[in-house]
């Protein structure tokens, strides 16, 4: 069997959990930003597969292209507020955020 | 299996190892390694999809960017000389069940789904930047522009967040 | 004639108002707006009579009436009845109530509120009089109702007292429970036959549109409001205990107004009674007349024995309606009115000279207090039925209709034999209360010495009264004008059949005969055993007392039928009422109560839904997999990841809630 | 005077406009404005009541006006022989009950303009005709009651039982099962709305609150025509009025607002809030769903539950010590008549129950202002706690007395037509048997004498408390309220015509509007 | 099309996207003007922002006589639906303002970039509201969510404000990728990218279900996480109780009702094919207006019941915001005109109450310095304005008329119940909340008119007039519109016209 769509999309769906297993089990705030990266390369093979195999346009391609943008953008303010975190807590441990609960 | 068969599997597979590595990486140093090798893995995928433009943003804003950006935060708070690097994980258990059921979800969903698939587009290898190029100008420059607004925005608020003083 | 009649009504009324607006502050404290206003009521009243004797017609009737309540399908009506009935009961009522107005100047001269006495006692006499005016069921009622609320503030006139407090109460309760049964026979003619006015009414019962076990029941169910008025068994627990009202208001009560009220009403409405209703009548009427006779024997209390006899003998009233014997249930009703205010005001003589109501403190009253003895005296022949004394006639005319009922319905014998029972039983006591009263020797001498006869204004009423306890005055016209009503039940249909098959006119002279014979023998062993105890001392009463110990507490305690009463229904009634109030304040209360604290339980479940079940899930597994290892072991809560953790299960469960 | 019920419903708000702007200090002219206001109220109640044309069903002193086109919702008013009974008694009650809150001196201001809101809350309920003003109305009786009770109220405490009591648990209680009365009645409304067609052109667009088109059955499309959806709208409406009768079960706010309450606030919730639950069901879910309230299991229900509330409110009232809760209690007990007149479905009944309603927020309102007197004097309304009051206060054991007896019924009095007639009513009905219910209930007469004249004992006759030998009588601001009271009570025992004249057409015409009914009915069975 | 076309299609949206580019422009305005400003005089900018938004809300109400029409080559709307969306985030933007102008939360902050921010914010939401290509979808949901990170970040020496941000951002971010997940789920399913063209294309080829359930559930966590639906509302609490108070404010609202823009006019436009009268019906496979159905059922009762036991009114009013989403839900799982219309004013509604209770805890923040309800105890004496305020933004708040809560409940019951028997549940889930709403609402009125206050506090408490204004500035609106609301249900009734218009 040749390599097709589909076996990119198991890959992106391995990688989306990968992702999704680092966000959820870290306690580490930098490592939890590093699965969302994870999770964004995931959906971003997704559109470049489904550029590639169904919509020929580049769409998703484009689309591709904004994600990695914006997720700078996030990653950036993120690091920020985490940074600001760790001025505050002198940790980035995440289960020490959680002051505000109830 | 193709020559292009097998080397989509080494690089799906080198992917899928770095990232594993990262998530299971105690020490966040080896996370960010791996995570850089899943980058290039990523890009290696993009290249194999005919992306090759994207393949090279990925390496330029991924590994060139956000991932310096998150090893120096790294670095910043966690004095990487002194103090313990490992970084613990809680909650492992349910976090596997739940991701593993959206995985079987997703793959089932995959199995099972009749793609549309453009059957003439499987062979074409054309370089992409010059289309992707045109299109930023003119189909999508709206949201081109919007996302140079969004990190104007994003740019201020970091820098506000991360200076000192209030 | 109407205009009288307004007027009669309204002039107590009037006088109500005033005195209870302003009498205080009147010469004399008003005394004499009421009284004159009754008086002059009485004056009204007798043309009316004049005119019904005039006409000496049976069926002699005034009417009038006016629109009231109008809900357009149905029309109630205020209207005003005059026959001969109630000609006779205006003169007996203003009469009476006059007199006794009169009375109450000197008996109440120190009472600080004599004003607000006066008002009552006009209020009460407008209520009676109202009652005896009014042409419907739903006029009756109300004054009915209002009679009630007359004795209740007159009974508890003296409302300091608690004795007097819990008597008014009762009377009017007791009441209540008879007019509510009657309310209910109101509801039934009412809603059958669509009119209140007496006459629709019995022209609806005589067109059958209105019969059978219906009109049974209704007529029961109106009786017991006539019960309940006239202290008729079982509802007469209240009429003893009004005692504890003034004495003239016990004399109102019982002679002219409240307890005439029910065996009146029962005249009224004799028509509706089926023979059934009738006998039910009849028996309650043995039964009281009986049951209150043997209590009667045993008290000390002279009110109280009066208050028995009177009793007793409003069930020689109900025994003569019930047997057929419609005009000498109301002669003696009649008659009754005016020795009982009699013997209550020459009673009350005799209180108010000694200060005590206990015939033990009395005794040889009869040298100081002559015209009162004589009065007193002239009152008990009556009563117990001496000729020429006015109670002879009424009360053999009962006998008679008892013994002829009996005659004809051997089973029903029984009234006629209790009843003769209680006849002489009423000699007995009566002439018992004279002689403990008024002969022998003063058994407590200070009050003896205090004692004096009354004032002129107290004694010129008993004077009055004594002259109508005489017989003769009353002899022949009453019963013509007082015929039974063609339409009554005796007149038509059941008893007709019987006494076709027994020889009718045969009967009731062989009645009539036995029964005059029978009831001169039984008074007069009455008396004579009375004398023979009280006055001759020849049989002991106390050994007697002794001898029949059981029979005697049963008498003194009244039956125990206020024990019963609390014990059962007023214990009842209270120990519902906690639990209802329990119930609400635990059950429905606390059912809404508890909603609320599951929804608050489920919502504190909640309120940690964010901190506790999820880090309790946590915690959970933490446990059940605690042993794979140091790392696993170190799980610990983390609160985002927590919140995505359970945001991702929720994707899951809801793709797996939408897939089936 | 085209505008009159505008001007009756809103010139309590002008009264609140006028408070607002009073420095809060000046609290004697406060007072006066609200006097003022309720007074002109007053006034314009008796202009109505002279100029209304009691010979017609039709609504009368109407206005219409468009309000909110695209669903069809106007500012519709008017009145008929239901309403303007009821108007007369709010704006009678709302007037004395201002007196009877001068002594009220904890935001004042406050105070007032929430009275007058409550105010105009009535008013608008029984004037509209449009059932979302109507909703709207409902609703905003219950903010000013929910603040009078929990502010004016008293203030919490802890029972020994642990249970915190007082004006906020009361306030809050009553707050939350009168809205969840509502919002059942605001879907039961909806649903109504949106299956009656006023246009047969455009079957299904244009929809109504008009409640005169909505009681046009004829107008009944859609889910309506399920005589199943009937019930249950009917059900909904009926929960929704039940809670403000309130109704056996759903009565045990009452006596904690009761209690609680200020006198006056007491006395509007006796005297006119409760008349809401029976009005709103002989205005809306008896002439718009006829045939539901014609089927006997609801007829037998109303019934019963009215039987219920006689006898049950009397066994409870009898247990009571406080003063005020046995007043609450007996509430319960004759709004039971008015239930029970109500469901036999006869013009002898309907009338008598809309009477009931009108001579027992006299008769209730008298009791609660008299509870109220006494409690100024001796801060407690334990009955056990007085005794012998009668030879202290003569007037006011007078008054009393009055009050009880129009409580208990007697002739003379009020409310003893009005019982009379809604047993007669019931008894009578030819629609359903309720002879047997109806003498059960009877019951409830005697139990009321017994707990009020039990109660007028323990208070008033016996040995006088010497802990109360010098108090002092009820005053003239007092006797002012009370007198009026009175007055009507007796007025209307000897000589009901007046009341009944106003209302019996309407009413007339209801019952035979439901006789009428179209028995969908019978397709069920 | 050719690539002349093109660029003269974006040339010519030029014109219709002037509010837009309005803000942008004092977006550099303001960046500009902080730089240049002095630090004492930098209290400019907000006056700045403020005539920003003024300009920006004149440019919205010029486009109403434009008419619907899609611009930059399909990627933006500008028809009346967006447009009542862009009239709402201004306004209520333009309160939060003024609110943060008093507030004493942010005194001495920088001012320069939280006005930037707030300006960037609400351009954000505008295009959420206008969205109808996925990547314009994602990418202003993108911008909402940065902006917002920064903004509950801003009190950052504070420590819960800069732990509510840590936490808005992990989760935010996580929300996103989900979506981004399945809007590439879609993407594949579809092979475009215009929202129009997937409702064209689902409706005509019967899809795998599956793939677009996951789909459908993926994106509804990223909008769920804006609207703090559950089951995706675990930050909003939080969130809400760090931020400054007038951020929260504008979160509860602003990015609330561009959640509601974007879930509407995506679902029912992409997942949804339009029938008769108004009414659509949902494609075929996935019945997702029955998904959204419980998850609003959910939604409101979760929020309502934990709101009972808060003890923090900022928080309470958090979970109480999240009631208020299940409630305005509902009008969306209808599928029809009349659904949307309801949850159109109820948004409008909702947004005066909820900005007004923030308001009032501002009020009682700078005068008691507490956000506890302990601290609210006879409040009615000490501070009566914002206290009768309050009461009338919770009677509001819980539906009672003559408020505008009451009138948005009503849309939303008629609503339903025009919907026919399939939603009376909900109905009955509606009604059994609005009484338990009312119980901790009460809560709140009883420790502010019925219970003593403690003695040491101070007999009475200046509230400024600043305050004064602003309070009244939003409780006759509160109130007129449980009077008179025509012209709003009108203008709500004109906004939901967008499907048909393009």
């Amino acid at each position: 069997m040749t390599v097709g769509l589909e076996h990119y999309l198991v890959l992106s769906a391995a990688l989306f959990s990968l992702g999704l297993l680092a966000v959820i089990t870290k306690k580490n705030a930098v490592t939890v930003l590093m699965g969302i990266e994870l999770i964004l390369n995931a959906a971003n093979i997704n559109f470049v597969a489904f550029a590639r195999f169904i919509d020929t346009d580049l769409d998703g391609q484009i689309f591709a292209i904004f994600v990695i943008v914006t997720a700078a953008a996030s990653a950036a303010v993120a690091l920020a507020i985490v940074l600001n975190l760790y001025e505050r807590l002198h940790s980035i441990n995440l289960e020490e955020a959680d002051s505000l609960a109830g | 299996m193709s020559l292009f068969d097998v080397i989509f599997y080494l690089f799906a597979a080198f992917t899928l190892a770095s990232a594993a590595l990262m998530v299971v990486s105690k020490n966040i140093v080896h996370s960010a390694v791996g995570l850089l090798f899943s980058f290039f893995g990523v890009a290696g995928i993009y290249v194999l999809l005919a992306a090759d433009f994207l393949a090279v943003v990925q390496v330029l804003v991924y590994v060139g960017g956000i991932l310096i950006l998150l090893l120096f935060g790294v670095m910043l708070t966690q004095r990487i000389t002194s103090v313990d690097m490992r970084t613990g994980t809680l909650q492992l258990v349910p976090a596997i069940l739940a991701v593993a059921g959206i995985f079987v979800i997703l793959f089932r969903v995959i199995r099972t789904t009749s793609w549309n698939i453009v059957p003439e587009a499987e062979a074409q290898f054309i370089p992409t930047a010059e289309k992707i190029g045109y299109l930023l100008m003119t189909d999508f420059l709206i949201p081109f522009e919007i996302v140079s607004v969004l990190l104007l925005a994003a740019l201020i608020g970091a820098a506000f967040i991360a200076r000192k003083g209030t | 004639m109407i205009t009288n009649a307004i007027l009669i009504l309204l002039l107590p009324l009037l006088a109500f108002t005033i005195q209870i607006f302003i009498g205080k502050r009147l010469p004399r404290k008003g005394d004499w707006v009421s009284t004159g206003a009754m008086f002059l009521a009485f004056f009204l009243a007798v043309p009316i009579l004049i005119q019904a004797l005039s006409s000496y017609d049976p069926n002699f009737k005034i009417t009038q009436s006016w629109e009231w309540i109008n809900f357009g399908a149905v029309n109630v009506t205020f209207g005003i009845h005059i026959d001969n009935l109630t000609a006779i009961m205006l003169i007996v009522v203003t009469l009476i109530s006059s007199l006794i107005h009169l009375y109450s100047i000197g008996y109440m001269h120190d009472d600080p509120r004599y004003n607000r006495y006066f008002a009552y006692l006009s209020i009460f006499s407008f209520s009676m009089l109202g009652l005896i005016l009014v042409d419907g069921f739903f006029g009756i009622y109300i004054f009915w109702e209002l009679v009630g609320l007359s004795s209740y503030l007159l009974i508890g006139f003296w409302f300091e007292k608690n004795s007097a407090a819990n008597a008014a109460k009762k009377a009017f309760i007791t009441n209540r429970i008879g007019d509510v049964a009657m309310f209910a026979g109101i509801l039934i003619i009412f809603t059958t036959l669509g009119v209140f006015n007496f006459e629709e009414v019995f022209r609806g019962i005589a067109d059958g549109q209105l019969s059978g076990g219906l009109l049974t029941a209704a007529g029961i169910l109106i009786f017991m409001g006539a019960v309940g008025k006239s202290a008729q068994f079982p509802l007469h627990v209240w009429l003893p205990d009004a005692m504890e009202g003034p004495t003239p208001v016990s004399a109102l009560i019982h002679a002219a107004t409240m307890v005439a009220a029910g065996v009146y009403m029962v005249g009224r409405t004799f028509v509706i009674y089926t023979a059934d209703a009738l006998l039910v009548i009849a028996y309650i009427g043995t039964i009281t007349a009986f049951m209150a006779a043997t209590i009667a024997l045993v008290q000390k209390d002279i009110k109280r024995v009066l208050a028995y006899s009177t009793v007793s003998q409003l069930g020689f009233m109900m025994v003569g309606l019930g047997t057929g014997g419609y005009t000498a249930g109301l002669f003696h009703l009649i008659t009754h009115a005016f020795f009982k205010a009699l013997l209550f005001l020459g009673s009350g003589s005799v209180i108010h000279a000694v200060h005590s109501q206990e015939m033990d403190d009395m005794g040889g009253l009869r040298k100081k207090m002559p015209i009162t003895f004589w009065t007193f005296l002239i009152g008990t022949l009556a009563i117990s039925g001496v000729p020429p004394f006015s109670g002879f006639w009424s009360k053999d005319a009962i006998l008679a209709s008892a013994l002829e009922f009996g005659m004809v319905n051997p089973t029903h014998m029984v009234i006629f034999v209790v009843t003769l029972l209680a006849a002489g039983m009423t000699g007995f006591y009566m002439l018992r209360a004279v002689y403990l009263t008024f002969g022998g020797e003063p058994r407590d001498k200070k009050k003896f010495d205090h004692a004096h006869e009354s004032p002129l204004v107290m004694t010129i009423p008993l004077c009055v009264l004594a002259l109508f306890a005489v017989g003769t005055i009353w002899w022949g016209w009453l019963e013509h004008l007082l015929t039974k009503p063609e339409l009554s039940s005796y007149a038509s249909s059941g008893v007709q059949v019987l006494e076709a098959g027994g020889g009718h006119p045969d009967v009731a002279h062989t009645a009539h005969k036995i029964a005059m014979f029978s009831s001169i023998a039984i008074a007069g062993l009455g008396i004579l055993l009375s004398t023979l105890v009280y006055h001759w001392k020849k049989i002991s009463a106390e050994a007697w007392g002794r001898r029949l110990k059981p029979i005697y507490t049963l008498f003194w305690n009244k039956y125990y039928f206020d024990e019963l009463y609390g014990a059962t229904v007023i214990a009842g009634t209270l120990f519902i009422s906690k639990i209802s109030s329990l119930f609400d304040m635990k059950v429905i209360d606390g059912f809404v109560n508890a909603v609320a604290r599951i929804t608050t339980r489920f919502a504190f479940g909640n309120g940690r839904f964010d901190i506790k079940i999820i880090d309790g899930m946590v915690n959970l597994v933490a446990r059940v997999i605690g042993f794979f290892g140091a790392q696993l072991r170190t799980i610990q809560t983390g609160r985002v990841q927590n919140y995505i953790l359970m945001a991702l299960a929720a994707v899951v469960i809801l793709f797996i809630i939408q897939q089936f | 005077m085209n505008k009159v019920l505008t001007l009756i419903t809103f010139l309590p708000m002008v009264g609140i406009l006028l408070i607002l702007l009073v420095p809060k200090n000046n609290k004697t002219l406060i007072r006066v404005l609200a006097a003022t206001f309720t007074g002109l109220q007053v006034l314009i109640a008796v202009w109505i009541y002279i100029n209304f044309d009691s010979g017609t069903t039709s609504m009368q002193f109407r206005e219409q006006y468009k309000w909110i086109p695209s669903f069809n919702i106007e500012y519709f008013m008017g009145i008929d022989g239901l309403s303007v009974t009821m108007v007369l008694l709010t704006a009678f009650l709302s007037f004395i009950c201002i007196f009877a809150s001068w002594g009220i001196n904890k935001g004042v201001k406050g105070y007032f303009a929430m009275f007058l809101l409550l105010d105009t809350g009535m008013m608008g309920v029984f004037c509209s005709l449009d059932f979302f003003l109507f909703y709207i109305f409902w609703e905003v009786m219950l903010l000013p009651m929910y603040f009078l009770i929990g502010i004016w109220g008293s203030p919490s405490r802890v029972e020994p039982d642990g249970k915190v009591r007082g004006g906020p648990y009361a306030a809050i209680k009553f707050f939350l099962y009168t809205l969840f009365g509502s919002v059942l009645m605001l879907i039961a409304m909806l649903v109504l709305y949106f299956n009656v067609d006023i246009d047969p052109n455009t079957p299904g667009i244009q929809h109504t609150f008009n409640m005169l088109h909505l009681m046009d059955q004829s107008l009944h499309t859609g889910v309506l025509n399920d005589f199943n959806v009937r019930l249950w709208v009917y059900a909904a409406l009926f929960v929704g009025f039940a809670i403000k009768v309130p109704l056996f079960p759903f009565h045990t706010w009452l006596p904690d607002a009761h209690v609680e309450a200020p006198t006056a606030v007491s006395v509007i919730l006796a005297g006119v809030l409760l008349k809401m639950g029976t009005y709103g069901m002989l205005r809306i879910s008896f002439p718009m769903l006829p045939d539901a309230m014609k089927w006997e299991y609801f007829a037998y229900g109303l019934a019963i539950l009215g039987v219920i509330n006689i006898i049950y409110g009397a066994f409870c009232a009898m247990a009571q010590t406080d003063l005020k809760k046995l007043v609450a209690y007996s509430s319960i007990s004759h709004m039971g008549i008015v239930l029970l007149g109500m469901s036999g479905l006869t013009s002898l009944g309907m009338n008598g129950a809309v009477m009931q309603m009108f001579n027992h927020g006299t008769g209730t309102a008298m009791l609660f202002l008299l509870v109220g007197v006494i409690y100024d004097r001796a801060h407690h309304r334990n009955i056990d706690g007085f005794g012998g009051l009668a030879v202290r206060m003569p007037i006011y054991t007078a008054a009393m007395s009055l009050a009880f007896f129009a409580g208990l019924g007697l002739p003379g009095l009020s409310s003893f037509m009005s019982e009379v007639f809604s047993f007669l009513g019931a008894f009578g009905s030819e629609m359903f048997n309720l002879k047997a219910i109806t003498i059960i209930s009877t019951i409830g007469i005697v139990l009321t004498a017994g707990y009020f004249l039990w109660t007028f004992q323990r208070m008033f006759l016996g040995e006088l408390n010497p802990k109360y030998k010098d108090l002092p009588d009820i005053n003239g601001r007092e006797l002012f309220t009370i007198i009026p009271l009175g007055i009507i009570i007796i007025f209307l025992g000897i000589y009901p015509a007046p009341l009944l004249n106003l209302m019996k057409t309407s009413l007339n015409e209801l019952v035979e509007v439901i006789k009428a009914a179209d028995p969908i009915l019978l397709g069920l069975q | 099309m050719n690539p002349s076309e093109i660029i003269q299609n974006n040339i010519n949206s030029l014109s219709y996207f002037l509010p837009e580019l309005i803000l942008t422009g004092m977006i550099v305005v303001l960046i500009i003007a902080d730089l240049l400003l002095k630090k004492e005089n930098s209290a400019w900018t907000s006056l700045l922002a403020l005539g920003g938004l003024v300009i920006a809300f004149v440019a919205v109400l010029n486009q109403y006589d434009l008419g619907s029409r899609s611009i930059f080559n399909d990627m933006l709307a500008v028809d009346p639906f967006a447009l009542y969306f862009k009239l709402l985030f201004l306004t209520s933007a333009a309160f939060v303002v003024l609110l943060s102008i008093g507030s004493v939360e942010l005194a001495g902050r920088p001012v320069g970039e939280y006005f930037t921010l707030m300006t960037a914010l609400t351009l954000g939401l505008f295009l959420m509201a206008s969205a109808t290509n996925l990547i314009t979808i994602f990418i202003s949901i993108e911008f909402v969510s940065v902006t917002s990170f920064i903004l509950a970040t801003y009190l950052k020496t504070r420590r819960r404000s800069s732990e509510a941000g840590l936490k808005y951002t992990i989760y935010g971010a996580f929300s996103s990728g989900l979506m981004l997940y399945g809007i590439s789920i879609l993407y594949g399913l579809t092979g475009t990218l215009d929202i129009y063209e997937i409702g064209t294309k689902l409706a005509a080829s019967s899809a795998n279900s599956l793939a677009l359930l996951i789909s459908i559930i993926l994106m509804l966590a990223g909008f769920g996480y804006k609207l703090a639906a559950v089951p995706f509302h675990f930050w909003a609490p939080d969130v809400y109780e760090g931020a400054p108070t007038p951020i929260t404010a504008f979160f509860s609202v602003g990015p609330k009702a561009a959640g509601f823009a974007l879930l509407i006019r995506f679902f029912n436009v992409a997942f949804a094919t339009e029938a008769t009268n108004g009414e659509w019906a949902a494609i075929a496979g996935v019945n997702w207006s029955q998904l959204l159905a419980v998850v609003a059922a959910a939604t409101m009762t979760l929020g309502n019941l934990v709101a009972i036991v808060q003890k923090n009114v900022k928080r309470l009013l958090a979970y109480s915001s999240i009631a208020h989403a299940g409630y305005a839900l509902m009008g969306v799982v209808l599928l029809s005109d009349q659904g949307v219309y309801a949850t159109l004013f109820y948004l409008v509604v909702y947004y005066l109450m909820n900005i007004g209770a923030f308001l009032v805890v501002i009020v009682v923040q700078d005068l008691v310095g507490s956000e506890s309800i302990d601290d609210y105890k006879g409040l009615i004496w000490r501070a009566p304005l914002p206290a009768i305020a309050m009461g009338v933004f919770l009677f509001s708040l819980t539906g009672l008329p003559p408020t505008a809560g009451f009138i948005g409940k009503f849309y939303l019951f008629a609503a339903l119940i025009k919907g026919g028997p399939g939603f009376y549940w909900l109905a009955v889930v509606a009604i059994i909340n609005s009484v338990i709403s009312l119980y901790y609402y009460a809560r709140i009125l009883k420790a502010m008119y019925f219970d003593q206050q403690d003695e040491k506090e101070p007999a009475s408490l200046a509230v400024s007039p600043y305050y004064v204004v602003l309070l009244i500035a939003l409780v006759v609106p509160t109130i007129f519109l449980g009077v008179y609301w025509a012209p709003l249900a009108d203008l709500a009734n004109y906004s939901v016209e967008f499907l048909r218009a393009l």
